[in-house]
């Protein structure tokens, strides 16, 4: 019951991350090159762990409130990838900007121990626990950019309302803890199966937990933040935001809608149904009308999570396994859209503005054409794997018998192909404003363009992703 | 020994990985050796598919050439690929063209010259890889591939309006595609989780299930050929791309409609082709009739051919919906057979002669800059050879014999009367309309006395000039005057088609 | 065989294309030489052809060369199929040809496409060697579009004027409107035959002479009616009958020894020829016959009549082309098919003759075509005025020159027709021989005789011209003269068609004429006093009065019938009518259809309507990211709010 | 005898009271962050109330957690207040209008 074998990674972390900070309070003042590399070795130990300790099945432990399996640690082991990989771009934007927010890194690794425990929950205590301890540290991040009012701005818009949104989580789970007397979701599981009265306070539950999700994916109706808070955060922490939170996000919505409340998937199901709708058609559509291309992104995250939505609401093992590929294929095309930003920006040059994309195909063929990859692969046009991300979600709506969803889901996708043919027209089409080549630390470029061909080869040779999500979602009801 | 090789796949490769070289390759060597190396490429792909031509076996109406590899293995996906009969010349014409159009941007593309060329060699590539896919993702996948570097070629190497019109052609296909990935992804449940073309063709469908899936077809492959009334992307297309963008546009990009409706449309959901063939036959007519007179009214050589492509696919998609209505009129489906033959003979020949008449466009823009018929005036007196040129495929589009623009259309009329005496009336008016805008706008441009400065200086065309339009001269005229080689290689497979047509596929 | 009509038919192919590519290589006298001679090889294996199956009676041949396609059951070939009737055209059509191809030697002797025009008419030949020879529609379509295209390249020889281009565009459009009946003619024939080879076509017409099929709802048409009448929408366009004819006399922009022999002698019989070749069907329908009765009835008479008001020397001839057309196709409408055939040769000799003495004044008047500037002519170009006057009689029927057999053959079969109609032919017939005469010979009159009305420059320069160009003159003006009386017999009474030509005994108009012949000089003599040859000596005096005797009458005439004067000068108005109507509302459907439909509509509205649209929602929508918190909150509990709305009222519901 | 539904009606009305607060008030922010611990304690208000009734003591210790984060949540609130006041000085929820559209 209390083997601690199995939470090893998010030991390791925690002690590893602590240490991290030791060093950031002892390093001399100028370099914070000392941090980044502890944090850098810190997420490559936890990652070799994860991959040391990969787990055969599925083990509930820790006083049940954790569940080791083998889609929590591949998804662990990418959230852990995609921290790691942000922090190369972060250095880069901070050496630029030459400032040195070292707090970056340490707020990060406590993140990442949130997303941790997020993703690893079986308990909606544990649930509770990891996504504030991931919150915490994002509001803080947000809000790190002392002298930027916008960061402000955002950071508070965040906090209220992730506050608020974590309030009404709470007092769903309450609903659900009082119905079913039972904190642990495979217990919950087997309890949902009431009538009556308990029934209305269980459904009254599951609606207040779905908007606690809602808002963590950034889903319409609860998606107000998440332009703001893109926008008005330093572009490293946006990178951040949009990357591994949404992957903890996911686990969070697999964790409490299929370990616990498989039993509610015709309702949920849904009601997710009006969520993704809402996402898809909002997303897409105001997108078109931005001009700065953080918020414009943050508006293609909405609508990628209304995609996303559409593998979850089929509510069985094949749409989770979707859903998971999306993520996955989601969070790498969203860093490498703000790893883009973070190329182009300079010391007093930010970068954000859509038309300081013009001419990047001039300035620098290759990463011209990382981005029209990626903005292509947003839009969902094969070869790439934004494409085989839309495609399976489609395929695993129309399994589920929502033909009439992909429809919708496609009609806004042709939408949502305008604004990022818009990025390939500025880059491609149009005179660059600064004739100068772009300037990024080599390691950086390295980050970027293996990022950018990873997306390219996951166009062309999808299948092995697809069959880890496929089987790690086997346990999972087959609908 | 070199049967053993898979041509198919070489072929599709070879271009695409070639272009990838002389794209990232190309910027820190010499332009030249880059146009050289692209040359080369194109014309190696070019006779690879000479080598499928001469070991297709033409009595066979199967695929040929098959190969078939686990691609995404959980869900049955194969990288599947052969040719039949209806793909074959297709492919031919898709590697015949891109060699000319390699050789028609040599001295005219000056701005980032190795990107241009090599966007063509990966178009070449994926266009091959459409043609012969057997598994639906993986024609979905080429399907929409293509649309990339076309977009970019109109948007970088494009006129004026190039990135209104880029845009708007990128748009308007997507929207037609993505449906038809919705029907696909639909097909797929109904098959018991199969991908492959073949058992999409095989598995029984409702009658509403059928019309449901062929309106999705139907929208990506109307945008595509492109019909009435989702007809307006091509004009500004056409338009604003250079030369070679236009010729691949109208020779290869536009059969593509026309051979999805052959592969998946008519197969697939043939009661529902049944049961809209009004509808189709009434837009392929409206195309004819309509985009004729539209064409006369076009100042812009450009748009005019463009326009002129339009009606002239009309044929295509006339003679494949015809079939139905032939059959219930005669009751023998040997006559259907030649609707379809027609209409493919029709995209054979319109690749052609349309890609001729763009270069022959692409030809004096180079030297006067400007499409509109108003600009031009006694160009033969200039340029003579050029006019004689011109004047076959000119003769070609207004539907000649002798020429192949007569071929489709008269084996099109031919079968269109069996079904009704007023579609074969309404579908003869291009004899008129056809010859009315192309000579008029000749005469205008090519005839009289020389009208302006810019033709007084005109050069007649060069040797590679020359060589081009001579290349298409040939095939132009070896089809008019004997097509039956052509319609050899596709008996067999059209045969196939129509006996597999003949049958309802419904369940209740 | 076959190699002898390959022979026939590649030889001036050869021609053109060794002219037409090379033309620079092998020079001006390197070019006539090698068209001369290929056409002229042409002609001569035409004549050993004609002797074999014509005179020494061998079986008409039919073979196919090659498979042009097979497809839906129906095998399209490439073949000649070589009877009497062909090989009669044959000779007709490679002879002037060669006489052109000499004739143009001198005539285009200074002009700088010199190579290209012998390449044109060395292809003209072997279009219409194709046309003649074939044995299937499909070939016979080739030839027909293929004569088309030469003549449109032929109109438009003088590419730099403006009315040669205008007129080769009309030809070929006009020409099309006959070949889009033409071609769904071919495409009924297609579908109710299985075939398109005559022999299995023709053996099945007798037994589609009852189809009825209905073509507007509730209407049965009968299927032969259908068939033979938009065949013959074809041979208007080709042979420039009513309302098709308007090419016809602006093709005169052409060079003359074409816009004469090719648009007066070879390529307008096509139709004619076509009509004949398809006997077996056309009998089986007498509606049919009937329309092409009166169509040619109409064309006879009223093209006649605008003759009369020409003033351009090759105008008139080309009216006078259409009138002789006219002729013909009566007498096809009558089932005088040998007669037609036979008004074809000789017209073909005759018209030949005028159009190239025409050409020859031309030469001689240094490019001056208005015959109000001419006169006197006759000492001065001594041989051009003796074989235009022969070719004048022969044209209007001088009893004993050639145009005397065929015309009073065609009148004699159309008073003994039967074909509803068949009166109205008669009588256009009749009238029109009084107007041939009229205009005629007033052309001979105004060009060659009364007093000389050119400037003294030009006068001082007029002289005979060159041996190369009287040559050919002469050459014609000796069948225009003979070729009647010698083929007479065999064509109309003999078995010179053999079964080549089929009339339905019902329809037989010469079996009644062949008991009253009497021999040549009977018909002579007969003819002598029959209204024709009465009408055409009052025509020739009339013309005589106005022009020589009287020439201020002309004027007061027309000043007095200003109406109709008018209506002529506009050729009844129908060129400016097809400007107006076809031409202009063409454009202007297609300006509409381009501005409000393509543009307007489906662009407009459709298409950047709907995006602008997505983006006036995009803008709209945007607002309600006021960027104020408590709007943000309220969204999301507006948003919890339905989803509990929804789902708990679904659980009571 | 308070039933269950008594106390789940109170944690239903402090719940709503502070939902209100949330986005009725439009002055101060200091007054959104008592809003979110009213919220947290409507929560506690149901865990315990549940946890009573359910004779199950994970409820409670659940309440315990809250209130620990609500003190986390509570200081970084106040530190994002701090740093939003020096910025732009000024705490009025009307003035966070910067980004929008």
């Amino acid at each position: 019951m209390t083997d601690l074998g199995f939470i090893i990674p998010e030991i390791t972390l925690l002690i590893l991350a602590s240490g991290v900070l030791l060093v950031d309070v002892f390093r001399r003042q100028s370099s914070n090159a000392v941090t980044f590399w502890a944090a850098v070795i810190t997420l490559l130990v936890v990652l070799s762990q994860l991959a040391l300790y990969f787990p055969d099945g599925s083990t509930i432990t820790f006083f049940g409130t954790t569940k080791i399996d083998p889609m929590g640690s591949v998804l662990k082991a990418f959230a852990v990838v995609l921290v790691l990989l942000s922090f190369f771009y972060a250095r880069d934007y901070f050496d630029k900007k030459e400032v040195q927010l070292s707090e970056f890194y340490i707020l990060s690794l406590f993140a990442t121990i949130g997303m941790l425990v997020l993703i690893s929950a079986n308990s909606l205590l544990t649930v509770y626990l990891g996504l504030e301890l991931l919150s915490l540290s994002l509001y803080s991040m947000v809000a790190m950019n002392r002298d930027s009012r916008e960061s402000a701005e955002a950071a508070m818009k965040y906090f209220v309302l992730g506050a608020l949104a974590s309030g009404m989580l709470l007092y769903g789970i309450s609903m659900l803890y009082g119905v079913s007397g039972t904190l642990q979701l495979d217990e919950l599981v087997a309890r949902t199966d009431v009538l009556g009265q308990e029934r209305v306070l269980l459904v009254f539950g599951v609606v207040f937990v779905i908007v606690g999700i809602a808002f963590k994916l950034g889903v319409v109706p609860f998606h107000m933040w998440l332009p703001d808070v893109y926008q008005g955060a330093s572009t490293p922490v946006t990178l951040f935001i949009g990357t591994a939170p949404k992957i903890a996000a996911f686990a969070m919505a697999i964790r409490l809608l299929a370990d616990g409340l498989q039993g509610l998937a015709h309702e949920w199901s849904a009601m997710l149904v009006i969520l993704a709708v809402l996402s898809m058609s909002i997303g897409n559509l105001v997108a078109i009308a931005q001009s700065n291309i953080k918020r414009m992104l943050a508006y293609s995250t909405i609508a990628h999570m209304g995609f996303l939505l559409l593998g979850i609401l089929a509510a069985r093992n094949s749409g989770y396994a979707a859903s998971m590929f999306y993520v996955i294929v989601y969070t790498l095309m969203s860093m490498g859209a703000f790893g883009t930003i973070i190329l182009l920006s300079k010391t007093n040059l930010e970068a954000d503005r859509i038309v300081d994309f013009s001419g990047l195909a001039k300035r620098s063929p290759w990463f011209g054409f990382i981005m029209l990859v990626i903005m292509f692969s947003m839009a969902g046009v094969p070869p790439f794997a934004g494409f085989w991300a839309k495609w399976y979600v489609l395929k695993e709506v129309i399994a589920a018998g929502y033909v009439w969803l992909a429809g919708v889901a496609v009609f806004f996708s042709i939408i949502g192909a305008y604004y990022y043919l818009r990025i390939v027209k500025l880059i491609y089409f149009d005179d660059p404003l600064d004739t100068n080549g772009v300037d990024a630390s080599e390691d950086m470029k390295l980050v970027l363009s293996v990022n950018g061909l990873t997306i390219f080869v996951l166009g062309i040779l999808p299948g092995a992703l697809m069959s880890i999500c496929v089987i790690v979602t086997i346990p999972y009801a087959a609908g | 020994m070199l049967s053993n090789l898979p041509i198919l796949s070489l072929s599709i490769w070879l271009p695409i990985i070639g272009g990838l070289w002389v794209v990232f390759a190309g910027s820190r060597r010499s332009a030249n050796a880059m146009k050289v190396e692209a040359l080369v490429i194109s014309i190696a792909a070019f006779v690879l598919s000479l080598l499928l031509w001469r070991d297709f076996d033409n009595a066979i109406g199967a695929m040929q050439f098959v190969e078939r590899l686990s691609w995404i293995a959980p869900f049955d996906i194969f990288y599947h690929l052969g040719v039949d009969g209806i793909a074959l010349p297709l492919i031919l014409l898709t590697t015949f063209t891109t060699v000319l159009i390699v050789l028609a941007g040599w001295e005219v593309i000056t701005d980032r010259a190795n990107q241009y060329m090599g966007a063509f060699l990966i178009l070449e590539g994926l266009m091959i890889g459409v043609f012969s896919a057997l598994d639906a993702v993986l024609f979905y996948v080429f399907w929409e591939a293509m649309l990339i570097p076309m977009f970019l070629i109109i948007g970088i190497w494009g006129g004026p309006r190039r990135v209104y019109a880029t845009i708007k052609f990128f748009l308007y296909t997507f929207l037609g595609s993505v449906f038809m990935l919705v029907a696909l992804l639909y097909l797929y449940q109904q098959t018991n989780d199969s991908f492959a073309i073949q058992d999409m063709h095989n598995v029984a469908l409702g009658a509403s299930e059928q019309k449901w899936i062929f309106i999705a077809f139907l929208l990506a492959f109307a945008v595509k050929v492109p019909m009435w009334p989702v007809h307006t992307w091509l004009p500004d297309a056409h338009v604003e791309a250079p030369t070679g963008g236009s010729v691949v546009l109208a020779a290869v990009m536009l059969k593509m409609g026309g051979y999805g409706f052959i592969r998946f449309s008519l197969p697939i959901a043939p009661d529902a082709a049944m049961a809209f063939d009004g509808l189709m036959i009434a837009l392929s007519l409206i195309a004819v009739v309509y985009i004729g007179f539209v064409a006369l009214a076009q100042e812009d050589m450009k748009k005019l051919i463009a326009y002129s492509s339009i009606s002239h696919m009309g044929f295509v998609t006339l003679g494949f919906f015809i079939c139905f209505q032939v059959f219930a009129n005669t009751g023998n489906w040997n006559d259907a057979a030649m609707g379809i033959e027609g209409g493919m003979v029709q995209m054979i020949s319109h690749g052609f002669i349309s890609a001729a008449l763009f270069l022959c466009v692409g030809v004096m823009y180079d030297r006067v800059h400007s499409r509109q018929i108003g600009d031009y005036g006694g160009v033969v007196n200039t340029m003579p050879r050029f006019a004689a040129f011109m004047m076959l495929f000119a003769m070609a589009n207004a539907g000649l014999p002798g020429t192949s623009g007569f071929v489709g259309e008269f084996l099109v009329i031919l079968t269109a009367f069996k079904a009704s005496f007023w579609f074969a009336f309404f579908a003869a008016t291009t004899l008129i309309l056809g010859a009315a805008y192309t000579l008029w706008m000749y005469k205008r441009v090519i005839f009289g006395e020389v009208t302006n400065s810019a033709v007084q200086t005109l050069s007649d065309i060069s040797t590679r000039e020359t060589v081009i339009l001579l290349a298409l001269a040939i095939p132009v005229l070896i089809l008019g005057l004997w097509p039956a080689p052509l319609l050899d290689m596709m008996h067999a497979s059209i045969d196939l088609l129509i006996e597999h047509l003949s049958h309802s596929k419904t369940v209740l | 065989m076959q190699n002898l009509c390959l022979f026939i038919v590649l030889a001036p192919l050869v021609g053109a294309i060794v002219t037409g590519l090379f033309g620079r290589d092998v020079g001006r006298s390197g070019a006539h030489w090698i068209a001369i001679v290929s056409v002229g090889v042409s002609f001569f294996l035409s004549l050993l052809v004609f002797w074999q199956i014509v005179i020494r009676g061998d079986e008409p041949y039919n073979a196919n060369l090659y498979t042009w396609l097979e497809s839906g059951g129906i095998d399209l070939h490439v073949g000649f199929l070589i009877d009497e009737l062909t090989a009669t055209m044959m000779v007709v059509v490679t002879f002037v040809s060669w006489m052109v191809h000499i004739y143009t030697v001198g005539y285009m002797h200074d002009d700088p496409g010199y190579q290209r025009f012998f390449s044109y008419i060395s292809l003209f030949t072997f279009s219409m060697l194709m046309l003649v020879m074939a044995n299937n529609f499909m070939q016979l379509f080739f030839g027909w579009e293929a004569v088309g295209l030469v003549s449109y390249l032929l109109i438009g020889f003088w590419f730099k004027r403006d009315t040669a281009i205008y007129a080769n565009l009309k030809a070929f459009l006009v020409n099309r409107v006959g070949d889009f009946g033409f071609l769904l003619g071919i495409a009924a024939v297609a579908m109710y035959f299985s075939s398109m080879d005559y022999v299995d076509v023709f053996a099945q017409a007798e037994s589609m002479k009852d189809v009825r099929i209905s073509i507007f709802a509730g209407h049965e048409w009968s299927l032969m009616t259908l068939i033979c009448i938009l065949l013959f929408v074809g041979a208007m366009g080709k042979s420039a009958q009513f309302p098709l004819h308007v090419w016809l006399p602006d093709s005169m922009e052409g060079p003359t020894p074409i816009s004469a022999l090719i648009h007066a002698a070879t390529m307008v019989t096509a139709g004619i020829f076509m009509v004949a070749r398809m006997s077996p069907l056309f009998e089986t329908s007498t509606t049919a016959l009937s329309f092409v009765l009166i169509i040619g009835a109409i064309t006879a008479f009223f093209m006649g009549l605008l003759g009369l008001v020409q003033n351009d020397i090759k105008r008139v001839i080309a009216y006078s082309t259409l009138s002789q057309l006219g002729y013909m196709t009566v007498a096809l409408g009558a089932s005088a098919y040998s007669a037609a055939i036979f008004h074809l040769m000789t017209h073909a000799f005759f018209k030949a003759l005028l159009f190239l003495a025409a050409g020859s004044v031309i030469i001689g008047m240094h490019h001056e075509q208005d015959m109000r500037r001419m006169g006197g002519l006759r000492k001065l170009m001594p041989i051009t005025w003796i074989t235009c006057l022969i070719g004048s009689f022969a044209l209007i029927g001088l009893p004993g020159t050639a145009g005397f057999f065929s015309k009073d053959a065609i009148i004699e079969a159309v008073k003994a027709s039967h074909t509803p109609g068949a009166i109205i032919g008669y009588y256009a017939c009749l009238i029109g021989v009084f107007i041939t005469a009229l205009y005629s010979f007033r052309l001979v009159f105004l060009v060659f005789h009364g007093e000389p009305r050119m400037d003294d420059e030009t006068r001082s320069h007029v002289h005979e011209t060159p041996a190369v160009v009287w040559g050919p003159l002469v050459a014609l003006a000796i069948p225009s003269v003979v070729i009647g009386a010698i083929a007479i017999e065999p064509m109309l009474f003999g078995d010179f068609f053999g079964r080549s030509i089929f009339v339905d005994p019902a329809h037989d108009v010469f079996a009644h004429m062949h008991e009253n012949y009497h021999g040549i000089l009977g018909f002579i003599w007969h003819g002598l006093f029959q209204a024709p040859f009465l009408l055409a000596s009052g025509g020739v005096f009339v013309a005589w009065y106005l022009y020589l005797k009287r020439p201020d009458l002309p004027r007061r005439i027309a000043e007095r019938t200003t109406l109709i004067h008018k209506i002529l000068v506009n050729k009844y108005g129908l060129d400016t009518f097809n400007d107006w109507f076809f031409a202009g509302g063409t454009r202007g459907v297609g300006q509409a259809l381009w501005r409000f439909g393509d543009v307007a509509l489906i662009d407009g509205i459709m298409v950047d309507g709907s995006a602008k649209m997505i983006g006036w929602w995009a803008g709209v929508v945007r607002n309600i990211q006021s960027g104020y918190l408590y709007h943000y909150a309220f969204a999301m509990i507006i948003g919890l709010l339905a989803l509990l709305a929804i789902f708990v009222h679904r659980l009571f519901g | 005898m308070l039933s269950l539904a008594h106390f789940l009606l109170i944690g239903a009305v402090l719940f709503c009271l502070s939902v209100a607060g949330i986005f009725i008030n439009r002055k101060n922010v200091i007054i959104l962050l008592m809003c979110v611990e009213l919220m947290l304690l409507a929560v506690n208000m149901n865990f315990i109330a549940f946890s009573h009734f359910n004779a199950d003591i994970a409820g409670q210790v659940f309440v315990f957690f809250i209130l620990t984060v609500a003190a986390a949540e509570a200081a970084i609130g106040l530190a994002i207040l701090v740093v939003l006041f020096r910025s732009r000085n000024s705490i009025n929820v009307e003035d966070l209008d910067m980004m929008r559209g």
